[in-house]
């Protein structure tokens, strides 16, 4: 099956090179911050997490979706979704292994990533996270790949798959949960010292993870044969706006319990996002609004069912949806986490250039991942006649 | 020969080649004072490495004396016919009809070894069906092995080499890129382990491939088997004096042969399991190696119809000429209307 | 070969059972976590799998300075800028902390600060004007229930039986969660090369002061380690030294004091109990090993 | 009519004496070998079973004398004397070095194969049989231990150890079972990581076994007529035209008017030659009417011989000098009518010969003729792809007309069928023409649909009785080795109502019927030009009523009583 | 030969590529190093032929001794007491007081790099050096 990511148009082409254009610099740049150290970044003593941990924690949410389209579909029967599993799941792969390679990217001793391993740690979280992390991306390989292969054949897909795809949804789950935990467990770090950091991790991930997969169909739709459906696509955008609700929801909790108890430990990280921590002014606060700006303008647009049928509607309301989870996830919820630090000192955090590009690297590496993976689905599904809807 | 022989057999050539090192440098000297470290350091590498080169040479001349007599190439894809029938990259070069095609379409071959990426495996559903699944895990295998063994290969050049060529620690930093143990574990021996395990367990444990493979199929597999464990043994846990030993090797390189002293008996083991690989390699499979690039079906374009391919032995064409053929239905074809060249053959033509 | 030999069957005879009985009789006498611990020397399974047969033979030098509880107690009301000023030199420079202008670089094992960050809880505009300008020395605080440790995937930073937390600079992958989850600030990472070398591993630029104390790679994460390597000699750490004689010379109580927690006779334990000394947030729970007295 | 062998006589399905399809498939268990505790493939020779079914008849001495070749006699495969000769051992190992020493492709074969298994499921016959000897590679190594004990140093001093044996009566028998189990299809060089071409050996093979007269008479016989005659068949010059006379009854009763074709006609243009089985059987009866109609559209100024009436070649599956022979008619006949080009009809392993050996072996022949380049006569389009053997394909040259709008076609005459296409696999596999007879078929049929991916195009399955064994008395062989390009069919019959099979091989049109018969009757087997011909409307016809089976098209089913 | 060309071409670059040691190194092989021991010290904490092979592994279980276990004194074979230390133990001024002429020989001919020297110091090599500096 894979051979059919070798066969393509040139547009797939052009997308392939591309991506291989952006994983060379982002390449480079690693090599350099191999060479040289993190110091190339806009870390500090302070703000030890950044961009790539970031990056990190929001592809984790996207990588989870996944269970979004796997449990109504095989708990609840909701055969429309059938159609779209595989795009599901070939989406979390990616989101997957770019989350792997930013933790990889942020060690400073990747050389001695095997550590982790060799002296397994259970009472760290990111030793779980290793092993959560790692499981998901073997059972969605495993479990798209083998059904993608039965549906090839024609045939169903093998018994023995099944406990995988039902230990696939609590996985899910579980990838997020213990990504919040990486958090939610540190104390002095009053942003994060919340109980709802994995409620809000998973309703985040519900709603940027299937606003991804909405924008992916559409595009799947215009460059394949292979139409996604538009009935999925409409019960994907109901998810996403719950999902997205629930999300501003328990922000506005996480909102009420800071500011009405008027803790300064967990206050001034919010003072410091929204408003500027004692008169510091910052590059986050406009991207901050500007983020919720977005989230409220997409609930505004979602919950109208009349909008939401709207295909182009749904999916301007998904980039606003991508993009202010976005920030709120890989921007704010780092770097508002570490500032004021311990001591209630400010040390300012923006990422440099060649940060930034070796993130575009490692997100390129993952799109390409898609690609190939995508277009091994959609092959596919021509192939065996599911081309139209 | 079933498959229980065959393992036997070959199992059991590789334990002797194994004991005869051992007896020869460790047991010989302590028994009887001999010794024979010159016969496995020198002697036998030397005549392992002239079989080697010898026997490969001939072997290819002997191919090359062979001609091509037909341009048989498998045609994999659609052929270059009319100027608007799809002849795009994968065509040009699955189905070559150039020769930039015809190359593009052997490195794929012998880098990626594109054939088996097609690899397919018939299962049989229930009543009639029959499915086929993409199978790649021999290509996988395949490839991790050969290019493990690429790697490893490199690797060594720092015995035989002084100074190394700039490449060599490249290498060995990417493929030591994860640190762990001490010395730093190569992921490039580990893996070549693993993917020559795969490969012994799929021709024990695919009843097709059990049937197929002879003591020639296990025996390589065993001695390279042998070779990376012995080396992996003589980095990791026997331990050998590493200047010694380069001392060694770079006498023979150079041809000016010594043998110092202090190398442990793992090392001779390990450098005869080496020079038997050797010295077995030309009259093995071992030679598709070199035969990749021989293989008509696959180095030759598909434009037979367009220039004339030449057959160095074609003989005079022997055929039923039409004459021939005239003669023995002449009456039969003219009361059939049809045209003759000789219209009346005989003067009994019948009115 | 043979002493080789010799060892490895002392590490066969302890995982074979014939060999068994007498460990076995001591077993009883301990839980299976600390039996088990003792026949490998501190060293975990795995970790003797990695040394290959090879089991430590190492012992505690006889001089070596021990305790159940290692714990220091700052009393701020005697410290000066120059006392401050010394601790952090003399650590830094014993330990080859580089010295990097870029504050977001800084590495720092010991510093100065003003009592609003020290104590951020414990802060009002009321306190006492001396107090504000006094420098409260901070380091890593050794917690009894140490974060960093809880979270590090790989021991790298773990704390050892005698409270002292420390950083195995040669494990650490350089995650940094450990700096996340310390809520002192008491940890640096190595964002570069701390002592760059040139190709022929020449130092470029400034020599580390201290030829006998490694320096550290990029990449990993370094703390005070309460100077381990100086109690191993029979040594007190460099900084209790130190303020202990400028405070002599100045006529002053010691501004630093060390010593066993535990020991209801050491010089900590008569410090404590004569003064009110209070520990950097202790709401956390995290239980520090440093005590101020303020 | 023409003297044809009784064998060549379809039996009806009652008398093949088979199980069910369904039986059948499940007989070929493919985990039997589980232990490996049975004996050795190499010592299995003397106990090879020949099943009745699997193997053909031998050939009957005349066919042999008739070309001259080797111990003509009369024997039986079920005999245990095979009347070889007395020197046979010497004969076949003279006969393996001469080989060794002319074809690269045969000496490297022999020595290169590492016995990955890549091959092994490839093969219509494994498949279909799970005789382990039918895996590709294993049918090589039959040869290849023989190669070893007498062409390398191993193989004489280790014998067994290094994969070597004797060659015995036994070997000998053995091999002439497999090496007619073998249709020479190519599937598994596709898959091979060195490109080994299991089809090369199994040619040396035949012609080795040949040299001591093991033959089968199903090929014997074609190539004894194919020599005298110029076809297969053995039709003789008159005969050969009456059949087609027959065709032109069909087609006035179809069309309302009379076509002429012209037969071994001086000064023509081009030169037409198709397979013999177009002319003499259905449904490639069918097909030949369709050439007939295509070429009166056009007004095309083509000639039919009766002296080089064969497309086909059966002398492929006996040996490279006997393919030379019978294919030397083709070029001699086009010097002698002086036509420019020849077009070939829709064939199998004709094009095989066509585009891998024609050239080599017989351009010489067409040394001071006026052949040249083709150049369609519609169209003006040159066939740059044929420029050196001047022999362009029908689908290329229809594909071309199509392509230029030059033909008027109605598709929905052929809205009742579902097609779909059948690679041959010569054209597929020895010369790549795949999208051509697509492209044609998508013009004139409303309803395509593809077989899965793993059984079109490069990877198409045999028909099963390529190669000359498509006899009667092998039908368990046949039916097994179709099994897997049936299977494909019913997955499409299945889900899309196909019930159209089309194809480019005058072979599978004659193997297929019996196979659709048996494993899915639903689907009948046509040629492609029979469809275009039912597409193709024709200047001055009268309204079609009915298609070139004589059944009434969609829509024409009540005008059928008035 | 057929295609004799080609083949011909085919077998010199095998052949280049395979003898590639051989015309690489054109028959010099430098000398075996010797590395230079200690003047006054004889004794090292184990044989010379276990060091020869073994001193990393003896490396890395004394740094883990150190760091972890907080055991730092090493008892030799022969009963000695030695501190456990890379720096001090064994490249002090009384033992391989000089890298470039222990470690570096050795390591530089059979292309090892050692990652220790990442971190550790390597003695000062000025003729001028003091040994008291060492205290």
């Amino acid at each position: 099956m894979l051979e059919k990511a070798f066969i393509g148009e040139r547009k797939y082409w052009i997308l392939v090179a591309c991506l291989l254009g952006i994983m060379g610099v982002g390449f480079i740049m690693w090599l350099w911050q191999f060479r040289v150290g993190l110091g190339i970044t806009g870390m500090s003593r302070d703000v030890s997490w950044g961009f790539y941990i970031g990056q990190f924690t929001y592809l984790v949410g996207v990588a989870a979706a996944g269970v979004m389209v796997v449990l109504p579909y095989y708990i609840h029967h909701y055969k429309a979704f059938g159609r779209i599993t595989v795009l599901a799941e070939f989406m979390a792969i990616g989101a997957v292994s770019m989350c792997l390679l930013f933790i990889l990217v942020d060690l400073g001793n990747p050389v001695r990533a095997i550590n982790v391993i060799l002296h397994p740690t259970p009472n760290s979280i990111l030793f779980w996270d290793m092993i959560v992390l790692n499981g998901y991306l073997f059972l969605n390989v495993f479990i798209g790949w083998n059904v993608l292969t039965a549906e090839r054949k024609g045939s169903p897909p093998p018994g023995w798959i099944k406990p995988f795809i039902y230990l696939s949804i609590p996985w899910a789950i579980s990838i997020h949960t213990v990504t919040a935990f990486l958090y939610a467990g540190l104390p002095g770090r009053g942003f994060w010292l919340t109980a709802v950091m994995a409620p809000r991790f998973l309703a985040s991930a519900f709603c940027a993870g299937p606003a991804l997969l909405i924008l992916l169909c559409v595009i799947v739709r215009k460059t394949t044969k292979f139409d996604p459906g538009k009935e999925q696509i409409q019960t994907l955008g109901s998810i996403v706006t719950y999902a997205l609700i629930l999300n501003v929801f328990l922000f506005v909790c996480e909102l009420f319990t800071v500011f009405y108890s008027q803790i300064p430990g967990h206050m001034h990280h919010f003072h410091y996002l929204f408003f500027g921590h004692e008169g510091h002014g910052n590059h986050l606060i406009p991207l901050m609004w500007f983020a919720f700006a977005c989230m409220t303008a997409a609930i505004i647009l979602l919950v109208p069912s009349v909008t939401r049928r709207n295909e182009g509607i749904l999916t301007v309301a998904c980039v606003l949806v991508l993009i202010g989870t976005w920030i709120d996830k890989g921007l704010g919820l780092v770097v508002g986490g570490f500032v004021p630090n311990p001591l209630g000192k400010i040390t300012e955090y923006w990422p440099t250039v060649p940060e930034a590009l070796i993130t575009l690297g490692v997100w390129a590496t993952g799109f390409l991942i898609i690609s190939l993976l995508y277009k091994v689905a959609t092959s596919v599904k021509v192939e065996v006649g599911a081309g139209e809807a | 020969m079933n498959a229980i022989l065959s393992l036997i057999l070959s199992g059991g050539v590789v334990s002797m080649l194994v004991a005869i090192p051992l007896l020869g440098v460790w047991a010989l000297p302590h028994v009887f004072g001999i010794h024979l470290e010159w016969l496995f350091g020198i002697v036998i590498p030397y005549f392992a490495v002239i079989i080697f080169f010898v026997g490969i040479v001939y072997k290819v001349v002997q191919w090359g004396k062979c001609p091509v007599p037909f341009r048989i190439p498998s045609t994999c894809a659609q052929q270059k016919s009319l100027p608007w029938i799809k002849y795009g990259y994968a065509e040009k070069l699955d189905n070559p009809v150039s020769t930039a095609g015809v190359v593009g379409r052997m490195i794929l071959e012998v880098l990626c070894f594109r054939s088996l990426f097609k690899n397919t495996r018939v299962e049989f559903g229930s009543g009639e069906t029959i499915t086929y699944k993409s199978a790649k895990w021999l290509w996988l295998g395949a490839m991790a092995f050969h290019y493990c063994f690429l790697v490893v290969i490199l690797r060594h050049l720092r015995f035989f080499t002084e100074p190394m060529p700039f490449f060599v620690p490249i290498i060995e930093k990417v493929d030591g890129f994860f640190q762990f143990f001490l010395p730093t574990v190569y992921q490039s021996g580990l893996l070549l382990g693993a993917a020559l395990t795969f490969l012994l367990l799929r021709r024990l444990l695919d009843p097709k491939l059990r049937y197929i493979s002879l003591v020639a199929d296990y025996f390589p597999l065993f001695l390279i088997l042998a070779i990376v464990k012995t080396g992996i043994l003589m980095r990791y846990v026997f331990k050998a004096d590493v200047v010694s030993i380069k001392e060694l090797t770079m006498g023979l390189v150079t041809f000016r042969p010594v043998i110092p002293e202090g190398i442990s008996v793992i090392f001779y083991l390990h450098i005869f399991l080496v020079s038997i690989l050797f010295a077995y390699f030309p009259f093995s499979k071992l030679m598709h190696m070199a035969g990749v690039f021989l293989s008509p079906t696959r180095n030759l374009s598909n434009n037979s119809r367009i220039v004339r391919h030449i057959n160095p032995w074609n003989p005079p064409p022997k055929y039923h000429t039409y004459e021939a053929y005239e003669d023995d239905f002449r009456e039969k074809m003219i009361e059939a209307g049809l045209p003759v060249e000789k219209q009346a053959a005989s003067p009994a033509a019948k009115e | 070969m043979g002493v080789n030999r010799r060892k490895f069957l002392k590490i066969a005879g302890i995982s074979t059972l014939g060999a068994a009985a007498v460990p076995a009789a001591n077993a009883l006498a301990m839980n299976p976590i600390e039996w088990l611990d003792k026949q490998l020397g501190g060293f975990t399974p795995s970790e003797i799998l990695l040394h290959m047969g090879h089991k430590p033979t190492g012992l505690k030098s006889r001089e070596a300075l021990t305790a159940k509880r290692w714990a220091m107690v700052v009393n701020v009301r005697q410290l000066d800028e120059e006392i401050a000023e010394a601790c952090r030199e003399i650590c830094h420079k014993i330990h080859n902390v580089p010295h990097i202008k870029n504050p977001k670089h800084e590495i720092k094992w010991i510093w100065a600060e003003h009592y609003e960050h020290a104590l951020p809880g414990q802060y009002h505009e009321h306190i006492d004007e001396n107090l504000k300008k006094l420098p409260f020395l901070v380091m890593c605080n050794h917690c009894f229930n140490a974060p960093c440790c809880r979270v590090c995937p790989t021991k790298a930073t773990f704390k050892r039986k005698d409270g002292i937390v420390l950083m195995d600079m040669h494990r650490c992958i350089g995650c940094r969660f450990c700096m996340a989850a310390c809520p002192f600030g008491a940890r640096s990472f190595n964002w570069i090369v701390p002592w760059p070398r040139a190709e022929d591993g020449k130092f470029e630029g400034k020599e580390p002061p201290s030829p006998e104390f490694p320096t550290r790679s990029k990449g990993v994460v370094e703390k005070c380690n309460f100077c381990a390597e100086r109690l191993a000699k029979g040594q007190i750490p460099a900084c209790v030294e130190a303020a202990q004689e400028l405070c002599k010379k100045k006529g002053r109580e010691p501004a630093l004091v060390f010593g066993d927690l535990e020991d209801p006779d050491s010089e900590v334990r008569q410090v404590l109990r004569s003064h009110y000394a209070i520990r950097r947030k202790p709401e956390l729970g995290s239980k520090p090993n440093v005590y101020y007295i303020v | 009519m023409a003297d044809i062998p009784k064998s060549w006589k379809v039996a009806p399905p009652k008398a093949w004496n088979l199980t069910t399809p369904e039986e059948l498939v499940q007989d070929t268990d493919h985990r039997r070998y589980t232990l490996g505790l049975e004996k050795g493939w190499l010592r299995t020779a003397p106990d090879v079973e020949i099943k009745k079914g699997m193997h053909c008849h031998a050939a009957l001495p005349k066919r042999l004398e008739d070309v001259g070749m080797p111990n003509p006699r009369n024997w039986s495969v079920m005999d245990e004397d095979w009347k070889l000769p007395k020197n046979w051992k010497e004969i076949v190992l003279e006969g393996f070095k001469d080989r060794l020493e002319r074809f690269r492709s045969f000496k490297l074969f022999m020595d290169i194969c590492v016995r990955c298994g890549a091959c092994a499921d490839k093969c219509h016959f494994f498949i279909g049989s799970a005789d382990p000897k039918n895996m590709p590679v294993l049918r090589a190594e039959l040869f290849r231990s023989v190669y070893r004990k007498y062409f390398t140093t191993a193989g004489k001093v280790l014998g067994p150890i290094a994969g070597a044996r004797e060659l015995t009566t036994d070997v000998l028998k053995e091999w002439w079972y497999y090496l007619y189990q073998c249709t020479e299809c190519r599937r598994c060089s596709v898959f091979c990581p060195y490109g080994i071409d299991t089809a090369e050996i199994t040619l040396m093979g035949r012609e080795l076994t040949n040299l001591v007269g093991l033959n089968i008479d199903w090929i014997a016989a074609p190539v004894a007529f194919c020599n005298r005659t110029g076809n297969h068949m053995g039709i003789q010059p008159h005969a050969y035209k009456d059949m087609i006379e027959f065709f032109l009854d069909e087609i006035e009763t179809i069309i309302g008017y009379r076509i002429e074709p012209t037969f071994n006609r001086k000064g023509a243009e081009i030169l037409f030659i198709t397979p013999s089985g177009d002319v003499f059987g259905d449904p490639g009866t069918y097909t030949a009417m369709g050439y007939l109609m295509l070429f009166e559209a056009l007004g095309l100024d083509y000639t039919w011989s009766t002296y080089a009436s064969e497309g086909g070649n059966f002398g492929l599956f006996t040996s490279h000098d006997m393919m030379k022979k019978l294919n030397a008619k083709m070029y001699a006949e086009a010097k002698r009518l002086g036509v420019k080009w020849i077009l070939g009809g829709e064939c199998g392993h004709m094009w095989r010969v066509v585009n891998q050996y024609m050239g080599t072996m017989n351009l010489d022949l067409a040394e001071g003729s006026k052949m040249e380049e083709p150049v369609s006569p519609i169209t003006g389009t040159k066939f740059e792809n044929a420029k050196s053997t001047k022999m362009v394909h029908i689908t290329e040259f229809t594909a071309d007309l199509i392509k230029h709008n030059k033909l008027k076609l109605d598709p929905s005459r052929n809205d009742h069928l579902k097609v779909t296409y059948h690679d041959s696999c010569n054209p597929a596999r020895a010369m790549g023409l795949l999208e051509e007879p697509r492209y044609v078929i998508k013009n004139v049929c409303n309803n395509f649909y593809e077989m899965p991916p793993n059984t079109i195009r490069e990877q198409t399955y045999c028909c099963g009785g390529g190669s000359g064994l498509n006899a009667g008395e092998d039908m368990e062989l046949r039916m097994r080795g179709g099994m897997p390009r049936a299977n494909a069919v019913k997955y499409v019959n299945e889900k899309y109502g196909v019930n159209k099979l089309a194809c480019v091989c005058a072979i599978d049109r004659a193997v297929l019927p019996n196979t659709m018969e048996y494993f899915v009757p639903e689907v009948d087997v046509t040629g492609i030009h029979e469809l275009v011909a039912n597409a193709l409307i024709l200047e001055g016809e009268k309204e079609r009523t009915i298609d070139l089976r004589g059944e009434p098209l969609p829509g024409m089913e009540e005008s059928e009583d008035v | 030969m057929y295609d004799g060309g080609k083949i011909i071409v085919g077998i010199i670059i095998g052949l280049v590529l395979l003898t590639f040691p051989i015309w690489y190194t054109h028959g010099m092989a430098p000398k075996r190093p010797e590395v230079k021991l200690p003047e006054k010290e004889k004794q090292c904490v184990q044989s010379k032929e276990y060091m020869k092979t073994k001193h990393m592994q003896l490396l890395d279980l004394w740094r883990d001794s150190v760091v972890r276990v907080a055991q730092r004194s090493y008892v030799a074979p022969n009963g000695t007491k030695y501190d456990m230390s890379l720096q001090n133990t064994c490249m002090s001024a009384e033992c391989h007081a000089k890298k470039t002429e222990f470690c570096d020989r050795c390591h530089d001919y059979t292309g090892v790099v050692p990652y220790c020297w990442d971190c550790h110091i390597p003695p000062k090599e000025e003729p001028k050096e003091k040994p008291e500096e060492m205290h």
